[in-house]
């Protein structure tokens, strides 16, 4: 499976390839446009699903920002740790959290990843070591920091990478989180998703100074900012990002310079930027950018392109079937999971004996 | 203290007018969401020292479309888009407030609050009380709050109770579109911090009120529906579910008595207990988890001013305890419901009646 | 879930022990800050994963000197003196503790932790649920709470109600100095987040325990004294003025069974129902602000589940509301005292009796 | 009075003047001098009074760090604004709070500042614009913006002057206050008293980067630092940072290096440093340095300084002897103040018979 091998190493390339690609690098971007087609895809039908009432609450989509997360997740290893933001699908995916299961979970079946109890905002998988799926803005940062602590204490070589956007950067849990792991020297990779809106306040209201790598510098933390709309300049500032992080148990901060080609959720009107602005953007689409590339280097036909939409689109309406073939978690078992050994046994008035609940919530 | 608001006593309409002089005021179409929209214009175009602060009011025209075309209408000094950053702009709105300006902070739902909770308690709270009655806070804070959109865990609670529990502010929660559209204006002339909650499942909600609504007292409950059975005590979203209930019951000529607090503090307990001298039974209806929920309290109240007037224990129809889950069937199952309501009273009429 | 749980059960002591098997154990005298230090101590002797963070509990030796020695003995790894960043460093007790240990995360009182209520609540308490079971949170959390020491309107209340409004969480409130010394390693052994309240007037608090006193249970209220007039329903600081209080009434022949919650979330309503079935009377003493307390809770599950029995209607002693002023007289003034108790329960017990 | 003089206009030194001043520069000297001392024998006295139990609850003093309360105050006017944090008795003195009201405050008296209801934290004062006593680490801090941008809005050329601690620059409220007040462009003064300690904890376990014009810089704020222990170098900076906020109407970021002679409160053993350190910066002394100078330019006699301290120690004990002679608020009046027109009538079964304040609340 495609999301199974991304997160192993690849060989990666050394410098910004454009002619002479070696088979295995050309398997490689071909892999990277892959991936970034299939979140692309997978959120274009999240929105027809939102339409359509399988999908509900709120639903963020990652359309335009699809390089970074595909070319961070490169470089970390099964074992490292990712926390995101409501917008997550995208890393989600990349990181190899099985589709049908975050379908399903959007879709609010037993079968989602959180069982349905979490919903698009809220994205958790464990074997991925997928910590969410935060929709606290910033809520996400001090956890990270905890994380990467531990991991740091019980001495294993462990990464984690935070996700987060430009808005999140005003919150006061932003300053305490890169002062914190700055401080502790916390193996933590701060991916600053900067694509110049927080909900409709643009960043120059949202920062009195806009640049990343400023901030960062005050609190003594390595940094850099790089084009997110190009995948193979995040994958290479990503994977030297990893490393540092990795052997200098130190952390990292990276800006991705990106913007999101849709609305912030589905209730946007927009009415906060330009159409042309977002067209220009639209034109520096990292899909549409690697495309172009491998295709101008007969690295990819027609034929590869077509069939790599046949094979996403199918499994993406596996991913659909799986979902709309799930059941819906009993009712019965509504508080269950407030506590760890919360068993409840069959609880039919849940809502006219609420003190049943306190009454288990006492056993435990 | 409070040199200032002696200046709108006259611009405030007299709320008891319209009904009062007998004349039939023309009515007006409004949906919830507009008519706080026209509190707020109403407040913005009387005080120059009214201005709306908070994440997305301006350019996004609010989380919940709240003041849509208010940044055109009164341009960026006036409607101020902040970063999100609520406890430094919330402590802002505190010290505009002691220096001469009315703000109303916005803050997108109370789930975001928690992150605002200092600087409310800490600073709005205790600013006239520590400082010996020097300096006053008259600051509006309004919040989203309330579940059911399948927001799930982090979107979803209901926790005006919590600051209802904080001596110093005032809460309220309006649910009907007068209330929406008059207890702004109010809480602006207040001369301390006051919260005012507005359930988002409510913005949508449309109907008729007068043309020349205004201002509105905030502190008494109200009685939406006489009844002499049993009082249901309600506010906010969960007033209309009761509502409803009340009128399922009534057809099986069970006439409930129907509360809406509007003030979560200080609380009505005169207008309460009044209802329970007449119909010696009650149940709290409320969107809060049950344990330490505004319903406790007013149970407690109960008990202790109504004891010997009730024929029945009280009861309470709360959320479940359960972080609010994302799965609509689950979120239905933890919030109160109408049949839930009904139910309860049934048994409760039949059982002791 | 909770993989690592086994480990420690049989480390546990068991609580009935020392007296079930009839021998009188040897005691130590010991002071509340101390037995709460012991039960660090030991902690952090027997689970290489238990780290203690918070604002100065290493170099400086804890706010109220708890910690005091403790930085000396486990070196700066396991003591981690934290910068003033309420949120970021209870958020990074909460990653620590998802991913395998087992923190001690200080906040110096409740007041400050408004700061961290965001991380306390909406990553905390929801992450197990939101997550649909997959990651549990098992960390520890203890601050300071109460007033009575003259720190007057930012430094002296008594939030733990709100708290205790939370579903996820646990909320402890160890009065005796065998809880502040067995409490901790049972809610270390909690997959779950537990908050410990220690009223920090209690520190200096003397006298002697088992000198093998361990773990305790967190579920079960206790009764500390016997009666069967009234019941007396207090926790923490107020629970020793409840117990002076029924000292005081017993030499008028009324015997008061006082019960000391020791836990505040979950509530041990069968103790507290129990005790009504066999007194009909209750007083609830809690040094929150009356509405919305632990109080109004309380009351409101007597009313639910033993109504019937009750020959008075529950009365609450609270704080008066008011944000704690610093003078003396004032701030005694505020908060519950005997004589009140005394008073109030004379007047229900002779009304009714 | 000299504390009302204090915050007029002075004329001031234009360089750090060593030989020849003239009289009336002489004259301000001796005027600062004499603050700093009244400040300090405030202070001492206030540990004795602690210790008489006169004083109770927290006790923060500001011994060795005078020389910034009474340098800024210099150029402040009348109608600006200070807001500060529990250890304020030094801004409250040199601001012009009269020691009367400040030391009846802190015995709990009627006649304290704020009634005695907030005690040596919480000094407030209307007529000096002085906005507390905030005894929240860093929760004055979004106050201060909103104080100025309140003046901003009514177009008052005012300034505000916030004060706070090395330790308060690591909680979130700092970084979203810098923000906002950068952002914004508010008149406001962030005056850092890095005394190196947040209570026990030094400023290299507090901060990644202990460098405060660094932090500034990350959002675009003018700052300077100082020698917090020289009076006429924090004065002649905080006259130019002052005039900057006035004139320019954005916000300034001043750094007065300081220590803190005294225990963090009146519970520290200060087992967290060293008696040398301490002594080492005793030797630095502001109040000794400004009158070693003052001296040696023969600009101050022996029989000056016995004056100065003679007329300083009656103004204490006048302070005192009215503190003692003050009353106490009637316990009737205890819920005053809650809400701004509550006006309890007597109120004589407070603990029993809670619902009075409800009532009464209710009635408002
Ligand atoms: C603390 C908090 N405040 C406000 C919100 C509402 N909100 C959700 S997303 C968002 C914008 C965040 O912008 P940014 O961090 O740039 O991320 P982006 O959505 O652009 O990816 C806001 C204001 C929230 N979820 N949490
Ligand atoms: C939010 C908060 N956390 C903790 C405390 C306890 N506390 C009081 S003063 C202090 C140290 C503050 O240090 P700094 O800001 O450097 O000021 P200094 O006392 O050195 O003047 C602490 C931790 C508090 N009052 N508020
Ligand atoms: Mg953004
Ligand atoms: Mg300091």
């Amino acid at each position: 499976m495609k999301n199974k091998t991304a997160v192993e190493s690849h060989s990666l390339p050394k410098s910004a390839p454009t002619n002479s690609i070696d088979p295995k690098q050309a398997e490689h971007l071909r892999d990277l446009l892959q991936q970034m087609l299939r979140i692309r895809r997978f959120e274009d039908k999240c929105a027809e699903l939102y339409s359509a009432m399988k999908i509900r609450g709120f639903l963020h989509l990652y359309n335009g920002e699809e390089a970074i997360a595909v070319g961070v997740m490169q470089s970390l290893k099964p074992e490292d740790a990712i926390v995101a933001t409501y917008r997550e699908h995208g890393q989600a995916l990349a990181r190899g959290v099985p589709m049908n299961v975050v379908m399903a979970e959007m879709f609010g079946k037993l079968e989602g990843c959180c069982r349905g109890r979490g919903g698009s905002m809220h994205l958790f998988h464990k074997e991925s070591h997928f910590y969410g799926g935060n929709a606290i803005v910033g809520g996400g940062l001090p956890l990270a920091v905890g994380l990467a602590l531990a991991d740091k204490k019980l001495g294993r070589k462990q990464v984690t990478c935070c996700f987060f956007g430009d808005g999140a950067a005003a919150e006061g849990e932003f300053h305490e989180a890169m002062n914190l792991a700055a401080l502790w020297k916390v193996p933590l990779l701060f991916v600053c998703e900067n694509n110049l809106y927080a909900m409709g306040t643009a960043i120059e209201f949202s920062h009195s100074v806009n640049n990343f790598t400023e901030k960062a510098k005050s609190y003594g933390m390595e940094s850099v900012s790089v084009d997110g709309m190009d995948v193979l300049a995040v994958e290479e500032a990503a994977q030297k990002a990893v490393e540092f992080v990795r052997d200098r148990l130190k952390p990292f901060f990276l800006e991705c310079r990106t913007y999101r080609f849709r609305a912030h959720s589905m209730f946007d009107a927009e009415l906060y930027r330009d159409k042309k602005e977002v067209e220009a953007w639209r034109q520096r689409c990292p899909i549409t950018t690697l495309t172009q590339k491998l295709q101008s280097q007969g690295l990819l036909s027609d034929q590869d392109l077509a069939t790599m939409k046949t094979s996403i689109d199918r499994e993406i309406e596996a991913a659909i079937a799986f979902a709309e073939a799930g059941t819906w978690e009993p009712i019965e078992d509504l508080t269950r999971f407030v506590y760890s050994q919360s068993n409840p046994e069959s609880n039919s008035e849940l809502n006219s004996e609420m003190t049943t609940s306190d009454r288990q919530a006492r056993v435990l | 203290m409070n040199a200032f608001t002696d200046l709108f006593i006259e611009a405030m309409p007299n709320v008891a007018t319209s009904e009062a002089n007998g004349k039939v005021s023309p009515k007006i179409h409004i949906s919830y969401r507009e008519a706080v929209r026209e509190a707020m214009r109403e407040a913005l175009q009387k005080d120059d020292r009214v201005f709306l602060m908070g994440e997305d009011v301006g350019r996004y025209g609010g989380a919940f479309g709240v003041s849509k075309g208010m940044l055109q209408e009164f341009g960026a000094e006036r409607i101020l888009d902040t970063p999100l950053s609520e406890s430094g702009f919330t402590g802002a709105g505190i010290g505009a407030a002691i220096n001469g300006m009315r703000p109303i902070v916005e803050v997108m739902t109370v789930n975001f609050s928690l992150l605002a909770a200092d600087q409310i308690l800490n600073n709005a709270a205790t600013y006239l009380h520590m400082s010996g009655g020097l300096f006053n806070v008259p600051l509006v804070i309004r919040m989203g709050t309330g579940g059911g959109k399948q927001l799930a865990a982090q979107h979803s609670h209901s926790l005006e109770c919590w600051y209802a529990h904080i001596p110093g502010i005032k809460v309220l929660v309006p649910a009907m579109l007068e209330d929406a559209r008059g207890m702004l204006w109010t809480a602006l002339q207040d001369p301390d911090p006051v919260l005012i909650f507005e359930n988002t499942l409510l913005y949508n909600m449309e109907g008729e009120i007068a043309a020349d609504a205004g201002a509105v007292n905030i502190d008494r409950a109200a009685i939406r529906r006489e009844g002499h059975d049993i009082t249901l005590i309600s506010y906010s979203m969960s007033l209309f579910k009761t509502l409803e209930a009340a009128e399922i019951l009534a057809k099986e000529s069970i006439e409930a008595e129907v509360i809406d607090l509007r003030t979560l503090r200080p609380l009505d307990d005169a207008t309460i207990c009044a209802s329970i001298t007449k119909t010696h039974r009650a149940v709290i209806i409320d969107e809060g988890w049950r344990s330490g929920s505004i319903s406790a309290e007013i149970s407690a109240r109960i008990m202790e001013q109504a004891f010997y007037e009730l024929d029945a224990p009280v009861e309470r129809i709360c959320a479940v305890e359960v972080p609010i889950p994302y799965a609509n069937h689950l979120e239905q199952a933890a919030l109160p419901q109408v049949e839930t309501i009904v139910k309860t009273v049934r048994r409760m009429v039949t059982k002791h009646g």
